[in-house]
């Protein structure tokens, strides 16, 4: 984890919705697939607190690390992202949170990802290593409509079976992606896999619900506002399962990645 | 501690050293109880052997759950919070935490709070076993179950039993904070102080709220949070500066501070030291810059003691 | 006044309109008092005819100096003030401002305060005779110098007979405005409700102060002042919904409102009307830019009267 | 007065402590000498409050109005406003204030001008108006050093009796521009002038006392902090004679133009 100002090396707009931004970071940084960082305008006081970013994908340069990250323009936080001119300066806490664990897709040797919106791009660094360990990978990528398709071309790069859903038919199937999901793992029934998933509250759970009915085990990314982002104000937490009972998980530490099952879903 | 390694120039402690209640601070900078999780969590972060010292996140005699999400939400200027004082218990503090912050050199509060008289003095028991601890910092902004739920805090009365009880029973200095929460913070403070408080600390959170228009919900499950940040700054000099009129034991200020001009800004209304809070989170190192800014500051000005400082307001 | 020109349209007025103490406000957009001179200030600014209303400058028996300089300073997400309540007296405000503002289609709502009973009730009966105000609004948070100097509205017995006092002469409704800085909100509504008012608005400033660190002396010259702005919202739409919670007469919601949808969360918190105050000195058309918002709001959400959004809080 | 949102013209940096800000007003204003604006850049919100600063120089150009502020980089508002590109969007309320009258000046045939520091450039306006009205000019700026002489060159441009004077000699007299000024009336004693001053306090002060020895009247344009600029807040006043008593005198409506003997100095 580095505490660091960075400098915006190139800040690009897909329509008024969403960005991306790219870092040059001064160090390296080993990021794992999931991780994230905690960003702001450096100096800025409105507002104050950083926003958590995934990371979308990252490359290191002798020494320097450019890191990307996408996202929608929606309140005050991703607004002053949104503002930043190449050049300028960023706060930059990261690379911070567990990670997905590849080992479960190495034992199923197969593994399924499922995005949704802006919870895609989180899920990048993952696809490209599990194809690097050969691991072979079937991807669902849902969102709203075509305009909300952010980095796909990425996704399609690694040429692995991809299938793109909209709720409204603008690109790819007609419908959600936890539809094309169930089509998918009827024909595959007897095969393992291995189910890494980032989106929507909602799409998570129906995903891991999914999954259950085929025995196959689901890792979630989860978001939830955050005032740190490193533990210490426990104000990013989501209700977990324990052996007897449940606890309050913080999603910066415990997280963002969890067990499918062992979240207790609220929406 | 002799083994440790003291990173703290000699010049920085003959300027910034300060004693509060017979405790010995390298420097007036602490953090605040609940932005600084049990202190280990920025050992990665900052030099923890610099910092004058931390509060520790508040502790129960049992662990707690803590309220349902959400619980942050950021406003103009600060933040709401309701986390329900989640945290380990006393007892793994004790157990799990001090052998670790043992191996620092940095003054170590217990933040303790309770929901009856009998909560606190069972934790301060608990925590009068531990070892490496310099003092504690009774939270008294919780309401008390056995009375109607009034907040002990808000009451002069309520709070000064809470202090007469802890200091019964406590092997250590006992800070107590204050709620802003109430019409007259003097008629508070001298209660407390004459139950036989060490010290003040204030303020704790303001209670505020926040509304999502769409939902029409409350921003936070508990419907109402603890409002921190810039934004409290001024309402909680004005705090230090009143108590301070009337004050003969020390006060630690707390409240919006993210700086060292605004540490500045509470030294001449009467703190003697200083906590940081919610810019911990959003600004992870400012411990750190607040430490040099308070050392060229004092330079600059000829201060060859911070303490001088202190209480200094001219009219 | 069927000779003004009405701005409003007919959907806005049947959207927008409300009442209050029998008041017809063509909308619940009302600027506060200290923040909007005494009206025809913004006459070449904003459209006055498509206000709600506005509250004077606090009015005294007899005109007032007000304190020396520096007045105020910004703070983080606000500012301080320390006016000292300058203003022209309540006869010339009936002589000279009155005639003028006859000439415009709005509310007037007169801000009334007194250092003793005697005073407020002074005040009044000279306001009595004027033309073209629709209500009082008492302004309590001023010390009485006949009772040691505590502030009027930290004490509920006080305000109830500050309310009391001048509904016995008051010839229109009486607004009483409560102060922030208080323990229990709720107890002083509760006070001042049965003391007879028609209805609260909340909240005053919160007291709060600010320090030069190289001259070491207050910002203000009156050493504290009364904090503003967004920075205060949260503790002002709190203390709304909790006075909802005991109110049997309409709230007026005041504190860090600066567009729509800060307006929108006082009314859900249980506010009928808001008034705009801080937000006027830097956005100075924001009254109107919030009339178009909430207008737009109202039909998205499908709500035939913006009165239906009102204590609607759903936990 | 006009309320509406400009786009900066353009922006220019005097080293790191000045600035100097070109706006283009999409109609014409007419600028009386020694009125001010209240900006800020449009939508930030901190700081909340707009800052007043002097009209500088103003130039309509078919309908547009540009018009140049000169301002010292000093806390939060000056430093959002130097932060500022070309084609940003800024907040304007103006021109506000009452300015300087010229009358004076036309009966005494002859006029001073009084300025120290960044109270300059609130003078440029009024000497090329006085210049137009062909009244002899003798124009006094002080400053502390040379790199505080900031638009000097335009006050030059008018060849009128010029004497800058900096406080450590860097350029010019070495001394407060007050000895220079006092020096220049011993030798004209005989004469009848108007003085006119921007500056700080204690200069306007001083000079308010030098010009009463030699019986000329002063006019001062004052600085005060300002949360409105248009007369509600009545947070800027500074205090004033009247015939028995003092009122308090707002800066931005009943100023910030006062006779240096209507205003108690309290520096
Ligand atoms: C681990 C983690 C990783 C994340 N990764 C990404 C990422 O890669 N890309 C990304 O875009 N986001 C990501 N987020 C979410 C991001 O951190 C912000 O919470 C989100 O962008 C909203 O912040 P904001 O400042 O825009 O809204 P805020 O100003 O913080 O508003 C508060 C909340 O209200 C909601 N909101 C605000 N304005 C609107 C509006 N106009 N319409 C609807 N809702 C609104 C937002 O959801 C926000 O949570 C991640 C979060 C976490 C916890
Ligand atoms: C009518 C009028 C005309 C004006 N014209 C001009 C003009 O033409 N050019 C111009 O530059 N200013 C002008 N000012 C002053 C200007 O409005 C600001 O008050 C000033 O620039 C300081 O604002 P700030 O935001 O930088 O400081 P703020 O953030 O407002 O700080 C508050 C106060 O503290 C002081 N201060 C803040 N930081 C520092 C520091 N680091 N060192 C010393 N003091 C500090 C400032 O004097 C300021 O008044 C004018 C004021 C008035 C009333
Ligand atoms: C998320 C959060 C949790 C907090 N938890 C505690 C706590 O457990 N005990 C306590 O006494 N104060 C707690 N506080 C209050 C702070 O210690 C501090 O008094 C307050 O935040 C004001 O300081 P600040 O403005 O610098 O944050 C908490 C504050 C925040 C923001
Ligand atoms: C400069 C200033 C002067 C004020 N004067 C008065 C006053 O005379 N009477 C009064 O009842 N309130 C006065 N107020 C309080 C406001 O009416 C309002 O209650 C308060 O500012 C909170 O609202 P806001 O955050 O929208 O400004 C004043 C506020 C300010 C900032
Ligand atoms: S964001 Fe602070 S604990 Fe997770
Ligand atoms: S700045 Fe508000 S009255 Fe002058």
């Amino acid at each position: 984890m580095k505490e660091i100002i960075v400098t915006v090396k190139n800040i690009r707009h897909f329509g008024s919705a969403y960005c991306q931004l790219t870092l040059e970071v001064p160090t390296s940084l080993n990021i794992e697939p999931g991780q994230f960082a905690m960003l702001k305008p450096a100096g800025s006081l409105e507002p104050l607190l950083r926003r958590a970013m995934a990371f979308y994908q990252s490359q290191e340069i002798n020494g320097n690390t450019l890191v990307d990250f996408i996202f929608h323009i929606l309140g005050r936080g991703t607004q002053s992202l949104a503002q930043l001119h190449i050049g300028d300066k960023v706060e930059f806490l990261g690379p911070l949170g567990k990670s997905f664990s590849l080992e479960p897709a190495k034992t199923t040797h197969r593994a399924i990802l499922v995005g949704g919106g802006v919870g895609t791009p989180a899920l990048l660094i993952l696809a490209q290593e599990l194809c690097k360990e050969g691991i072979d990978l079937s991807i669902f990528l849902g969102a709203r409509s075509i305009n909300d398709l952010i980095g796909i071309e990425d996704f399609s790069r690694l040429n692995t079976h991809l299938v793109v859903s909209t709720d409204d038919g603008s690109f790819g199937e007609k419908g959600f992606v936890t539809a094309a999901l169930t089509n998918f793992l009827e024909e595959n029934k007897d095969k393992e896999f291995t189910l890494y998933t980032c989106g929507p509250d909602i799409m998570m759970h129906r995903t891991t619900e999914i999954a259950n009915r085929y025995g196959i085990k689901t890792y979630a990314s989860l978001e939830a506002r955050m005032a740190c982002g490193f533990g210490v104000c426990v104000g990013c937490v989501v209700e977990t399962k324990t052996a007897q009972d449940s606890v309050y998980s913080r999603v910066c530490v415990e997280g963002p990645v969890f067990e499918g099952n062992e979240v207790i879903w609220c929406e | 501690m002799s083994d440790l390694i003291n990173t703290t120039s000699k010049e920085e402690s003959e300027i910034l050293a300060v004693e509060i209640a017979g405790i010995k601070f390298k420097n007036p900078v602490l953090t605040a109880s609940g932005t600084f999780g049990y202190g280990l969590d920025f050992a990665n972060l900052i030099d923890l052997n610099r910092l004058g010292g931390f509060c520790s996140k508040g502790l129960s005699p049992k662990p707690m759950k803590g309220n349902p999400p959400p619980r942050i939400v950021e406003t103009h200027g600060g933040m709401l919070n309701a986390i329900g004082l989640q945290n380990i218990g006393a007892k793994a503090f004790v157990t799990d935490k001090l052998p670790l912050l043992r191996n620092y050199d940095t003054k170590v509060i217990a933040n303790v709070f309770g929901y009856s008289l009998e909560e606190y003095v069972e934790a301060i028991e608990i925590l009068n076993d531990g070892e490496g601890i310099a003092a504690y910092e009774l939270n008294i902004s919780c309401p008390n179950v056995k009375q109607g739920g009034i907040v002990i805090g808000n009451s002069p009365v309520a709070a000064a039993e809470v202090t007469e009880a802890v200091k019964r029973v406590a092997k250590r200095p006992v800070i107590v904070k204050l709620s802003p929460n109430v019409t007259s913070i003097k008629e508070l403070a001298l209660a407390v102080q004459s139950a036989g408080a060490d010290a003040f600390s204030l303020i704790n959170t303001l209670v505020g709220m926040s509304i999502d228009i769409y939902t029409r919900r409350p921003r936070i499950a508990n419907v109402t949070g603890g409002l921190s940040g810039p934004a409290v700054k001024p309402v909680a000099v004005r705090m230090c500066y009143e108590v301070a009129q009337v004050a003969n034991i020390p006060i630690i200020g707390i409240g919006g501070i993210a700086n060292w001009m605004d540490a500045v800004e509470f030294f001449i209304a009467g703190a003697k030291a200083i906590q940081v809070g919610t810019a911990n989170y959003y600004d992870p190192c400012c411990t750190m810059k607040i430490i040099d800014g308070l050392l060229e500051y004092c330079q600059k000005q000829n201060i060859s003691n911070i303490s001088q400082l202190v209480n200094t307001l001219t009219r």
